[in-house]
């Protein structure tokens, strides 16, 4: 759910619990040095950069930005936006801070809402991609979420693009109560339509994927490939502390551990990863395109 | 939980008071005939006031009510030849979700829903109507015999949510949810769902997704627990009175966002209080929209559905100014 | 697998496992009475008979044979045989005691091989049947048992009758080798295009139903209904015992601890199960009737 | 498992006395020259006696060799591009199991096979290649995923069997093995299935059901493993190996009973002695199967599937007599 960006990160002991951000948590305040939020290493900022975020000490995957995402799998140039001038509205009425955190997050991360969408190519091969930022409402589903989404999906079934979603995201965007429940309806059935005219569909989950968003499209993969340590699972692991009274077992609810458990075909660490999507997308671009269902 | 609700109390007290009247009425010493009628007037309006001017936090409280009828009451008021069928044929039957098979006016169906316990060992069985993947899978199970013999489906809405437990994440609930969500999606059966008590998450959406989506007035249906809600915006529990009525989960205010396609009046008081007349206004329901749905073929109702959700979205051109 | 016929009972402590034949362990000298093979319980002959061979004490369900569960089940006079006068052969050149087993189970059940296969009805709804015998080589599936069960599928998807399948079995038929293991697929196959037709298919798990039996049609009905107390397993559980050298729960491997695992839908007592089964299979007669597929 | 048979000793003396004379004769002290010529004629025409004499337990011994190549040393030597894909979706990634997307001869294709470990510890952690449920379910997943995009599936089979264990009879193994069994029948994919090592029972059957199935000269596929049989019909494991002249599990056999279709021949001494020859080999053979599958399409392959497995099964239509 949005607003709970700590909430997903219990057991992992040496986060500061009080910070709510992963970029700030990312940051000291010299601009030439960062601290790992994971492993509390600091490293100059560019090299650090330099690493795709990832810790050069621990390994622990950092959040992206939608745009670094993209620049990391897209092959140079070949972005397309889809679906743009689709925002958030404020069905419930909501009073409060949650209109000014929208425009706040736009600011911020230069999109309009949690996700972007669009067209790029993977050494060549065109693919309907959707990527979501955490850094955006904690990468809430809220109706734009999910439109976009589904446009992304239809899109890439008219056109026989195979799809693919880059999960990161706490769940629903409370702030839209029911319609954003709703949310993981339109996504499945646009996953299943997919399937329908056997168009592959892929998931990339990266840290977090949990609540609404693990329990609709992010689960439907024909492939999931997800980056490592990512948090994963439906309940947050301080709700389940508090059902069961016990401490979580470490390393619950991370990609290895759906790995082991049967959910997760592959744990791809960033270094690797746009090869592989290359590889993996490439496999089912022959037959896909030479004889559609 | 009690049987009596905080809201109740006042009614519950000018009852007690008429019928100790009463009892000194019959005594035959003083006539208090009148005082009585008028008491008995001011009861009636009394209840109206109550009632027609519930909070969204009193209508969370109905829809836990532990006397409200749950999925098997319905199953046996308006359905017969029920079979129960168990088992998700992978790891487990879960008994947070009953169904099977059964006639409803005489016509094979599958019916599936969450089931709260009675008593507390009953509750604990039942996982007080928390589901494990198991229970969504056993319910996708029964949904595809379903499908695959033209059987309509009627699912039944109670549940608190997917249980949060370290075993139930394992075993992968955020897939059970997900693949009875995109399974929904693909019926080719006629399915009618009615929230008949508490609609919670995800949990009560992985068996929701119906063609019709029917709710009783005083069930609710919410995108988090008000208590969860509350524990993530002001990190207190205990305004989840406040959250409840934030988050816009009572049958009006779905009705208004177009996420529900009729509200099921219920008697003053809750369902639990004149429950044949509950089960007589389902019946009803449940039949109308079978009707209506029955005309359709398989790839209508598909297609439908797909057009029916597609809607669900508030989605503005423009940025909101706050 | 064959000859087995023990086997299956290890984690049943009272059971003399030296008797290798239930109706011989059911038997006392005499001829008016029967001594339960699960609790000991001596009962009248007339009793246990009219009781369906279940105890009066323990209510254990003690075998049928295929003719008596056709008397069980079907309405009076509906059955016709199907497919009579096919033979087991001897595809391995097994020498030895086989073939003479064969021709005597041959005249001590009155049955050509072990199963029974025609049509019924149950309350008047036409049902293509199947039913195994355990008398007959433990109901062992060689070549003639798969040969009738799939002509059993086959014929009731082109007649459109509901199928059930009553099964006894501990598997395979060794002496036919991998012949014997194909018969897994051909049934299974037959099961698939019943499915195709959308035409039900129902299975009754009766003591036992296991090893090869187990894992392939007797897994796969519409709905599984299950006697009670019934052993089923894939692995025999002396075998388990063997591997994991420990001690098997009780109540292990059977119709109950598989309904609470997930694999059974209903365990109903002998007494119930022809009233139960002309329900559960009425359920469906009449839309699959209106609108084949 | 000792990496020296039994019936290989004799051979193995004679070559070491072989090399004994010829560092003898290497000192120049005597000539030895045509001894060893003699010698080693003999040591050829041993071979060919051993090797071309191998009863039935001999080719159960050498199809369980340590050594012998596994189904990850045939993608590794005959595809490219192998992603290796986890997990069953439901419950756990069976290690026994092993499966994924690969090219072969630059086509995309779902390749899965069981793996033996190689060392203890790898025995360890893939359970012998003894699948689990999950083994089966993965297996069925993947194969779905090619039949949903009409990739040609190989499968490699080498496992005793499926695994005798408590959870696994918990979690269904006979339910596994049945729906993978079913499921594979259906499949509009071209399925070719070799048998690389030791097909054991339903635990080999799981996911063996091909429309051409091939095995290597010295593997075996049997209804039940010699030891096994032995203690059912004798009450004595050590008379496995009479029991495995019983059974008819070796390749000739099997394929004089139309159980495989071709059995690719072995170098003298099994596949683990001239490894190269063998890829070749089995190369060649996949790809003119596949060749010949391709020119049908998926219903056509479902229908001749059908068939092939319908006719198996030997039927009198008058009793034996003894
Ligand atoms: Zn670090
Ligand atoms: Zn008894």
């Amino acid at each position: 759910m949005a607003g709970l960006f700590d909430k997903f990160r219990v057991n992992r002991p040496k986060v500061d619990q009080s910070r709510s951000d992963e970029t700030q948590r990312a940051e000291l305040p010299s601009d030439l040095w960062i601290k790992c939020s994971d492993c509390g290493n600091a490293m100059y900022r560019k090299v650090f950069l330099d690493n795709s975020k990832v810790c050069d000490k621990c390994g622990f995957h950092h959040k992206l930005t939608a745009h670094e995402r993209l620049e990391l799998l897209a092959d140079p140039g070949s972005f397309e936006e889809w679906d743009k001038g689709l925002f958030s509205g404020n069905p419930l009425g909501i009073e409060g801070e949650y209109l000014e955190k929208l425009v706040s997050d736009r600011k911020k991360t230069g999109l309009e809402d949690a996700v972007l969408s669009g067209k790029i190519e993977l050494t060549g091969i065109p693919v309907g991609i959707a990527i979501m930022d955490f850094h955006f409402r904690g990468g809430s589903m809220g109706s734009v979420v999910g439109e976009k989404i589904t446009r992304m999906l239809e899109r890439s079934g008219d056109l026989r693009f195979p799809a693919l979603v880059v999960t990161s995201s706490g769940g629903a965007r409370m702030q839209e109560g029911m319609l954003s429940l709703m949310q993981m309806v339109r996504t499945s059935a646009a996953v299943r339509r997919l399937n329908d005219l056997s168009v592959p569909y892929f998931c990339l989950l990266t840290d977090p994927t949990t609540a609404g968003v693990a329990a609709s499209f992010a689960a439907l993969g024909d492939v999931i490939v997800a980056e490592p340590r990512a948090i994963i699972g439906f309940s947050g692991a301080r709700v389940i502390e508090q059902t069961i009274r016990q401490k979580l077992p470490p390393g619950f609810q991370t990609s290895e551990f759906y790995q082991k458990h049967g959910f997760i075909d592959m744990v791809v660490p960033r270094s690797e990863l746009r090869a592989t999507m290359a590889r993996l997308i490439g496999m089912f671009a022959q037959p896909v395109l030479e004889s559609p269902a | 939980m009690s049987m009596i609700l905080e809201v109740e109390k006042p009614l519950l007290e000018l009852e007690n008071k008429i019928k100790e009247l009463k009892e000194v009425n019959l005594t035959g010493r003083v006539d208090l005939s009148s005082e009585i009628r008028l008491l008995e007037r001011k009861a009636e309006q009394l209840k109206k006031s109550i009632y027609e001017n519930l909070s969204a936090w009193d209508r969370v409280l109905i829809a836990r009510h532990s006397v409200r009828p749950g999925t098997l009451d319905y199953i046996q008021a308006l359905f017969t030849d029920f079979l129960e069928l168990h088992g998700d044929r992978l790891y487990a039957d879960d008994p947070a979700i009953v169904g099977g098979l059964a006639r409803f006016e005489g016509r094979s169906c599958v019916v599936v829903g969450h089931q709260k316990g009675k008593g507390t060992k009953d509750n604990l069985a039942r996982n007080f109507g928390m589901p494990n993947p198991e229970g969504f899978r056993k319910a996708g199970r029964l949904m595809s015999l379903a499908h695959r013999f033209r059987l309509p489906i009627f699912t039944f809405i109670d549940t608190p949510g997917a249980y949060p437990g370290i075993e139930a994440e394992e075993r992968g609930q955020y897939e059970a949810i997900a693949s009875n969500i995109a399974l929904m999606t693909e019926l080719g059966s006629p399915i009618v769902t009615l929230v008949i008590g508490e609609g919670g998450s995800g949990g009560a959406l992985g068996i929701a997704v119906g063609d019709r989506v029917l709710i009783l007035e005083n069930s609710v249906y919410s995108v988090i627990s008000p208590e969860g809600c509350a524990t993530i915006l002001w990190r207190d529990a205990s305004k989840a009175e406040q959250a409840a009525s934030w988050l816009g989960l009572t049958s009006d205010k779905l009705l208004r966002l177009g996420l529900v396609d009729e509200v099921l009046s219920e008697p003053l008081g809750g369902a639990h209080r004149e429950t044949e007349n509950v089960f007589a206004t389902v019946r009803g329901a449940l039949r109308r929209h079978l009707g209506e749905l029955l005309l359709s073929t398989p790839a209508e109702l598909v297609t439908s559905r797909y057009a029916k959700y597609r809607r669900m979205g508030v989605v503005l051109e423009q940025a909101l100014t706050p």
